[in-house]
């Protein structure tokens, strides 16, 4: 590629009229559909705001393979190749996480677009993310099914070898019991892996013990299918799970099995909070013809959090480019108003929406808490 | 050996150590960590072909092992308020949570972990023939993953474990696999050594020799599990976060393919293919971006470089059945029979 | 002086007796013959002496020590050593690391040593090099020492099976028909050959062979084994003559 | 457990089950003749719900004429990938073609990636099969009765094949010696082919199947499904159909008990199939039907 | 019926065959003899297809053998029956004869000729369902012998019948060849018994190390010196 053709080594000299910007996500391997919908934002963002400080601003796409080792390398690639100056992504926090050490070891800021997982900016000046954390995910949810549900007893089926899954199942559940004052509260706590198909089992357990409501954090695939197996155990149990859940296969693989199944996610099309999501909207409907996913909008701001910071540093250095991603505030993204927390997480509300007729549809919007 | 070959092995250490020196003050941080993942795929290399290409038992369980090495040395490395950070969700068992080594010894637990696993492993699978094997240690490494992600309050489970020290650099990562090249090559050599190829030419003749096949075969085994055990916990060290997804089959097939198109059986086919084949997939990269014509700007096609890579794989392994050096090993002579254009450095034979 | 002694060993696949309850008796420093119709059970005699299968029912004894079932590489470390029916040899590996290879049961220094090169190791592998050449040498084969075995022509193969044999310091050794796919001019020397080792090496011999030209030139003894069962046991002129040989296994005599 | 429950999970085994054998027959099948693990045969299966998929929502056939389709095209990309990834390779080390086995397997993946991208999509399910009946207390979709006795009857259509028909010895043959069963005028080659493309139409009725009763396709879905019925096939004795079969069986069965009867182990289900092959083999160690390989010394 | 010339062979750099000439006449037995590894089964599988010629040729019937692929060899009329014996272990007795007869289409003449085979070898009759694998050497060198057999040969060629059989055996073996040849199959052999096979050959050839060195007819060759010496061995003065 031209990138090839940077001198390498010793004093950086970067192409003087382009800003690299690296997308650093899973191309392909297990974790390419989160990759692709997070690189879709990102891309339309670059396409809408293709400048700053008068030079192009170009996307490097990095392919970390789904894979841990392969990310490192990835986003080393990214920083001493490319020469970015500064990363989005990754979706899959573990890979975030592989990148966290050379982001902060070269000192260039990322961006991750959805990365849930608290590990991936704790104790990192150089990690940030434009998404909630699942601490707050969780107690959402948690809050929904208490007071809407009216749910006394949960049962919780989690992708165990999800760390998503796995967290946003331990915030609900310290969550819930706080809020009903009763230890026994989560009736059973079952897990699967990713990639499996059948949950008859599991889901026939946890129906014996009569829950109230199934939280079911996890993948989409896998959990349009849970919901679909519960229906035809004849399991009339209400489902509700977490952001990963909103996407169009969810439904078109659930079918009229996942109606009614309820969940948390960043953004909500139906209730355009910024000006910011209604040119969003406005041009993914444009140029996809279709709704986009939240992690799309999410993948969208990362990439202008940074183009506001580099606007605001006015300068091309990553190191001043990370200062002023720190200190973003009340900035308009097109999944909501990001202001990021001494750590670099979002501060953002989470909205409730639940599947019907085939569609998403907008619940209610749910605060952060401060 | 002869004195003008020590002389030019003398030579080209000290060449080594001083591009050592020169990577290590002018490479950039991209360029030293593929050096490093070379130097640590040839110690997993090297550590599978003792099981698989020397003894010719048909391991694919090697990721198993690098995941205890990764995990033990990454746990004994990280100070306990890291851990603490690391263990959110459930909180670390309390006798692991204050236990901090220095990453030699670490490493060297690491890898005797590896090893004492793998001999409680090797007690029964190792009576197994074949594809029998293959496929039961292959499962033995699926378990032990499914183990790390269900211990969430010694592995972490799924969430895994991130700033782990950074120890590995070029030093540890050279200086262990020039370690380890030294050790095989030992070994090999050896009547131990003969006695694995014994086993793998022929083993109802190799025991009718009075060799006995189960404690030979486990001598690989615990031995190629020990190296797989330090390369793993290179390899977390270099990396920094490291969790149980990381350690499926494809990490065992990676290093599979290294030993294959080195050449089963073959020290130098083993380094040569590690360093190859690493920076080889890096390299590959560039199909994955879009590329400048000057006038045109093509998109890259994201996906491309593996569907190149799986593809330039089968070719190689069909024109090079043996792999790059067959049994072959790198000799002073061979060099200079090389350069004197007679084939003997690279004999191939035919119809094996 | 006994050396080899079986009692009643048998061997069932199934429904079929390979063999059926075999007696045999070796003396130290005999050759001994075992001969019999293809499939009588011959090899498999072999195969549950030399450990690779264990016997269904029956005993075996080496000198003193019980070997019954036991593991192939014990009973070699005892003293009894084989070659193949089918030739076993290490194909991939040089002729010299076949027979090196072999000294390999008697090595004392263990692993470490080896791989770090000590003195007690250095020690052993001096003599095992050494003694490894004077066996090809005595075999004729020292200067095949570095190719591999694969390469050398069949009746090399043989003898280098042999030589390999030769190197565990057996003192009773097992040749399944080791004439087989020589001519005869090669099998006459084979003859004076198995002799000279016997003598040279102070050897006990156990052979199995079709070739009667060389059962009957050295045999000291004859077992005849017909499905399973001992026809016949005796002198090489006692066996020529006994009817019951002939019809099962030699046919008429017309010179064969 | 109350025994409606039981009898529930049951049938959810017995589903499961006759699905993992369906597909490992396939393998045992290419196994028995090549002594290959056919690694790439779960890509292949991934492959067939891909092409079902496309004639149904692309290309708007009925769904039985998009079935019929996907078994032709699958049992034609069965034979190109052994042209491609096994055919150069007859006589080389077998590890080499075990390499280029899997080397195969990715290929596919990331072809699959590339040419239908990475997000899952949703399996075009027929109605009158995935109809949810209900028998006594016990719900099952009609699918799980047809599964049973499609996999019967290609198992039994299998076996007259093999050891009835003259393609049947002649495969039987290779299996054993490639050279010798040339010069009896066998064409090694096709014969090797035609054992692949068998072993791709079972995938693809393997796959359609498995794409009814868990509606969701993407490129690495594959390779679970795949590992898991190469074990049913190593549990039943690999190499022996009927063995496929009961190995199918017994791992979808125990599978799903496992998890009923000790629900705190669900995260170790997975490990299930591992440990249950381990034991096996360690009980018998060429499976529970396998031919017992003494070699003759 | 079948002319080679000039043929040689190589495995890598191993030369197995430097250059041999040698002519088959129909209704013949000709014999091949020679020390282990002087490249008999090597000309046997040349003439196959099943090692590759570097150059000379090989004519059968005015056909290019060269050209030809191994699985047609049976359809011209040319079987070996390899070294070794080969028989497929996991295949009956019935199979492995049936599959002799492969690429026939008479199922009415191949009906005949088990029945031929079977009285040529009654024990096999007796074996008819029994796998392959199990049988004795004795055995399965007579089934492999009837597996060529069902092919309806023109131009049968052994390669070692004899190998490891007792003597009874190798006796019954020769007889059945010369029980063949009256049925009017060309036959081209090769043993290591030089003794039996001469004495049943019409020509004959020596090969050593790769070149053809006597040739001469089957009661010629007995008589030599030279060959009585190298192959006969004292015992057979
Ligand atoms: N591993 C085995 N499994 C089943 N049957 C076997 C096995 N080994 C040998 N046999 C059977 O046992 C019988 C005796 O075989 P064995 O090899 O001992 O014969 P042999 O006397 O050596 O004959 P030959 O002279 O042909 O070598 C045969 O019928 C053979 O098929
Ligand atoms: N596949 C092979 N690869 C390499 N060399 C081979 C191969 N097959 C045969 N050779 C070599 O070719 C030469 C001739 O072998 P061939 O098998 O034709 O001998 P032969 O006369 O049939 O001997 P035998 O009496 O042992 O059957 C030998 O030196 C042998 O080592
Ligand atoms: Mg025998
Ligand atoms: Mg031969």
């Amino acid at each position: 590629g031209c990138s090839e053709k940077a001198p390498t080594g010793g004093g950086a000299t970067t192409d003087d009229d382009v800003i690299k910007i690296g997308v650093f996500e899973p191309i392909t391997g297990a974790n390419a559909a989160g990759g692709a919908l997070e690189v879709e934002g990102a891309q339309l963002a670059n396409k809408l705001y293709p400048e700053v400080l008068g030079k192009k601003v170009e996307l490097v796409i990095a392919d970390n393979k789904s894979d841990v080792v392969e990310a490192a390398s990835a986003a080393a690639r990214l920083v001493e190749r490319d020469k970015v100056v500064a990363i989005i992504g990754s979706w899959g926090s573990s890979y975030s996480m592989a990148a966290g050490d050379i982001v902060r070891n070269q000192k260039v800021p990322a961006v991750a677009a959805s990365a849930t997982n608290p590990l991936v900016t704790l104790d990192n000046d150089f990690y940030f993310r434009v998404c909630f954390l699942d601490p707050f995910q969780g107690t959402v949810m948690a809050n929904y099914a208490y007071n809407n549900l009216g749910a006394r007893k949960v049962a919780i089926i989690r992708e165990v070898n999800n760390d998503y899954a796995v967290g946003l199942a331990k915030f609900f559940e310290d969550a819930f019991v706080e809020l009903t004052g009763d230890a026994n509260a989560i009736l059973e706590v079952t897990n699967y892996n990713t990639g499996d198909q059948d949950f008859s089992s599991q889901l026939l357990n946890i129906s014996q013990k009569n829950p109230d409501v199934i939280f079911a954090p996890g993948n989409f695939t896998e959990s349009a299918l849970i919901i679909k197996q519960a229906k035809q155990l004849g399991i009339d149990i209400p489902f509700i799970g977490g952001d990963t859940w909103e996407t169009p296969e969810f439904i078109d693989i659930g079918q009229q099995d996942v109606e009614g199944a309820v969940f948390s996610t960043f953004f909500t099309s139906e209730v355009p909070i910024t000006s910011e999501s209604e040119i969003f909207l406005k041009e993914y409907r444009a140029q996809y013809g279709k709704e986009p996913a939240a992690v799309t909008a999410l993948g969208y701001d990362a990439y202008l959090v940074i183009l506001d910071a580099i606007e605001r540093a006015g300068s091309t250095d990553p190191e001043k480019i990370r200062d002023e991603i720190a200190k973003t505030k009340n900035f308009p993204g097109a999944a909501g108003i990001i202001t990021l927390d001494e750590n670099g997480d979002a501060v953002k509300s989470a909205v409730i929406k639940v599947v019907r007729n085939g569609e998403f549809v907008y619940l209610d919007t749910i605060e952060p808490i401060e | 050996m002869k004195k003008r070959d020590i002389i030019l092995t003398i030579i080209s250490i000290s060449v080594l150590i001083l591009f050592l020196m020169f990577a290590n003050s002018r490479f950039d941080s991209y360029q030293i960590r593929i050096l490093n993942l070379c130097a640590i795929y040839t110690i997993l290399g090297l550590s599978m072909n003792l099981i698989n290409g020397f003894t010719g038992l048909f391991s694919l369980g090697h990721a198993g092992f690098m995941a205890i090495g990764a995990y033990v040395t990454a746990l004994l490395t990280m100070p306990a308020a890291v851990k603490n950070q690391n263990f959110f969700l459930q909180p670390i068992v309390p006798w692991l949570e204050n236990v901090t080594v220095p990453f030699l010894p670490a490493l060297l637990i690491g890898g005797i972990m590896a090893a004492i696993l793998a001999f409680i492993i090797g007690a029964p699978v190792l009576r197994l023939r074949g594809d029998y094997l293959a496929i039961a240690t292959l499962g033995f490494s699926e378990i032990i993953r499914i183990v790390f992600t269900n211990t969430q309050n010694i592995t972490n489970g799924a969430l895994g474990l991130k700033s782990i020290p950074n120890t590995t650099n070029l030093w540890w990562s050279f200086g262990l696999a020039a370690l380890t090249i030294i050790f095989m090559l030992s070994l090999i050599n050896s009547s131990y050594g003969k006695a694995l190829k014994a086993i793998r030419e022929d083993e109802i003749a190799a025991e009718s020799m009075g060799i006995g096949l189960f404690r030979h075969k486990m001598l690989a085994f615990v031995i190629g599990a020990f190296f797989a055990g330090v390369g793993g916990g290179l390899l977390g060290n270099l990396l920094g976060a490291i969790n149980p997804v990381m350690f499926r089959f494809i990490l065992t097939f990676n290093v599979l393919l290294i030993i294959v198109l080195g050449g089963m059986g073959s020290i130098t086919g083993t380094v040569i293919s590690a360093f190859v084949v690493t920076s080889g997939l890096e390299y590959l990269r560039v199909l994955d971006e879009s590329i400048n014509l000057g006038f045109v700007r093509l998109p890259g096609i994201p996906g491309l470089r593996m569907v190149v890579f799986s593809s330039l794989l089968m070719i190689v392994v069909i024109f090079f059945r043996n792999g790059l050096m067959g049994t072959n090993e790198f000799s002073w002579d061979g060099l200079f029979a090389l350069l004197r254009k007679r084939p003997s450095f690279l004999k191939r034979e035919v119809g094996r | 002086m006994e050396l080899l002694n079986t009692s009643n060993i048998t061997m069932k696949f199934g429904g079929l007796t390979a063999v059926k309850e075999l007696n045999l008796e070796i003396n130290k420093g005999e050759i001994v013959a075992l001969i019999g119709p293809n499939g009588a059970g011959k090899t498999t005699a072999f195969n549950m002496i030399t450990g690779v299968y264990a016997p269904t029912s029956g005993r075996i004894f080496l000198g003193e020590s019980d070997i019954t079932g036991a593991k192939p590489h014990l009973i070699t470390k005892k003293g009894l050593a084989r070659t193949f029916q089918n030739i076993r040899l290490f194909k991939e590996l040089s002729v010299l690391d076949n027979v090196f290879i072999a000294n390999h049961l008697h090595l004392k220094s263990n692993i470490f040593e080896a791989v770090l090169h000590l003195p007690r190791y250095k020690k052993e592998k001096k003599s095992i090099l050494e003694k490894s050449l004077f066996l090809l040498e005595k075999l004729d084969l020292l200067s095949f020492k570095e190719d591999k075995a694969k390469n050398l022509p069949y009746g090399m193969q043989r003898r280098l099976e042999i030589a390999r044999a030769l190197a565990t310091n057996p003192q009773i050794l097992l040749l399944d028909e080791p004439a087989a796919g020589m001519n005869p001019r090669e099998t006459d020397n084979l003859t004076s050959f198995i002799k000279d080792i016997r003598d040279e090496f102070e050897l006990t011999i156990f052979l199995i062979e079709h070739h009667m030209s060389v059962v009957m030139g050295i045999s000291d003894r004859i077992y005849v084994l017909d499905h399973g069962v001992t026809i016949a046991v005796g002198n090489p002129y006692e066996i020529q003559n006994d009817q019951r040989v002939i019809e099962a296994y030699l046919g008429v005599s017309e010179d064969a | 457990m109350s025994f409606s429950l039981f009898m529930q999970h049951l049938t959810n085994g017995i589903s499961l089950g006759s699905l993992y054998a369906l597909i490992a027959i396939g393998y045992t099948m290419v196994y028995g003749i090549l002594r290959l693990i056919n690694f790439a045969h779960g890509e292949i299966f991934m492959m067939s719900l891909y092409f079902a998929f496309y004639g149904v929502a692309i290309f708007a056939m009925p769904w039985y004429v998009s079935f019929i389709v996907t078994v032709i095209i699958t049992c034609m990309l069965g034979m190109l990938v052994e042209r491609a990834a096994y055919k150069t390779l007859r006589d080389s080390p077998r590890i080499t073609v075990m390499v280029s086995a899997i080397g195969a397997s990715f290929f596919l993946q990331n072809l699959a990636v590339v040419l239908f991208g990475g997000r899952p999509k949703a399996f075009p399910t027929v109605q009158i099969f995935t109809d949810v009946i209900k028998i006594g207390t016990v719900s099952l979709q009609r699918l799980t009765l047809i599964i049973p006795v499609a996999t019967i009857m290609l198992l039994y259509s299998l076996l007259y094949l093999v050891n009835k028909t003259k393609t049947g010895m002649a495969m039987r043959a290779v299996s054993k010696d490639h050279e010798t069963a040339r010069l009896m005028g066998v064409d090694v080659n096709r014969t090797i082919t035609i054992t692949f493309g068998i072993g791709s139409i079972l995938a693809a009725f393997g796959g359609i199947m498995w794409g009814m009763k868990f509606p969701q396709i993407q490129p690495f879905m594959g390779v679970m499904p795949g590992l898991k019925c190469f074990i049913a096939a190593v549990i039943g004795g690999v190499g022996n159909i009927y063995g496929a079969v009961i190995g199918g069986f017994i791992l979808g069965i125990g599978e799903i008990m496992l998890v009923a009867m000790l629900p705190q182990l669900t995260g170790y289900r997975d490990a299930f199939a591992f440990v249950l092959l381990i034991v096996i083999l360690l009980l018998k160690p060429t499976g529970i039907m396998g031919e017992k390989i003494s070699e003759k010394v | 019926m079948l002319k080679i010339e000039n043929l040689c062979v190589a495995y890598g750099y191993v030369e197995a065959l430097k250059g041999i000439t040698l002519n088959v006449e129909e209704g013949k037995i000709v014999t091949l003899i020679g020390a282990n590894g002087a490249g008999k089964s090597t000309t046997l599988k040349a003439i196959v297809g099943l090692a590759k010629a570097k150059s000379g040729s090989i004519t059968y019937q005015g056909k290019n053998l060269l050209q030809e692929e191994t699985k047609n060899m049976v359809r011209n009329g040319i079987t070996l029956v390899p070294e070794g014996r080969r028989v497929f272990s996991n295949l009956s007795v019935l199979e492995n004869l049936k599959i002799g007869a492969f690429y026939r289409k008479d199922t009415k003449k191949i009906e005949e000729d088990l029945e031929w085979i079977y009285e040529l070898f009654p024990k096999l009759k007796e074996r008819t369902w029994q796998q392959a694998g199990t049988l004795s050497g004795g055995e399965q060198q007579m089934l492999a012998v009837g597996r060529a057999l069902m092919s309806r040969p023109k131009l049968l060629m052994m390669d070692e019948p004899s190998l490891g059989l007792a003597p009874l055996i190798v006796k019954e073996i020769f007889n059945i060849i010369k029980e063949i040849h009256k049925q009017g199959v060309t036959i081209l052999l090769i043993e290591q018994n030089a003794n039996a096979a001469l004495k049943i050959a019409d020509e004959a050839y020596v090969l050593e190390t790769g070149t053809i060195t006597i040739k001469g007819t089957g009661s010629e060759l007995l008589k030599d010196d030279e060959i009585k010496k190298a192959y006969l061995g004292e015992s057979h003065g």
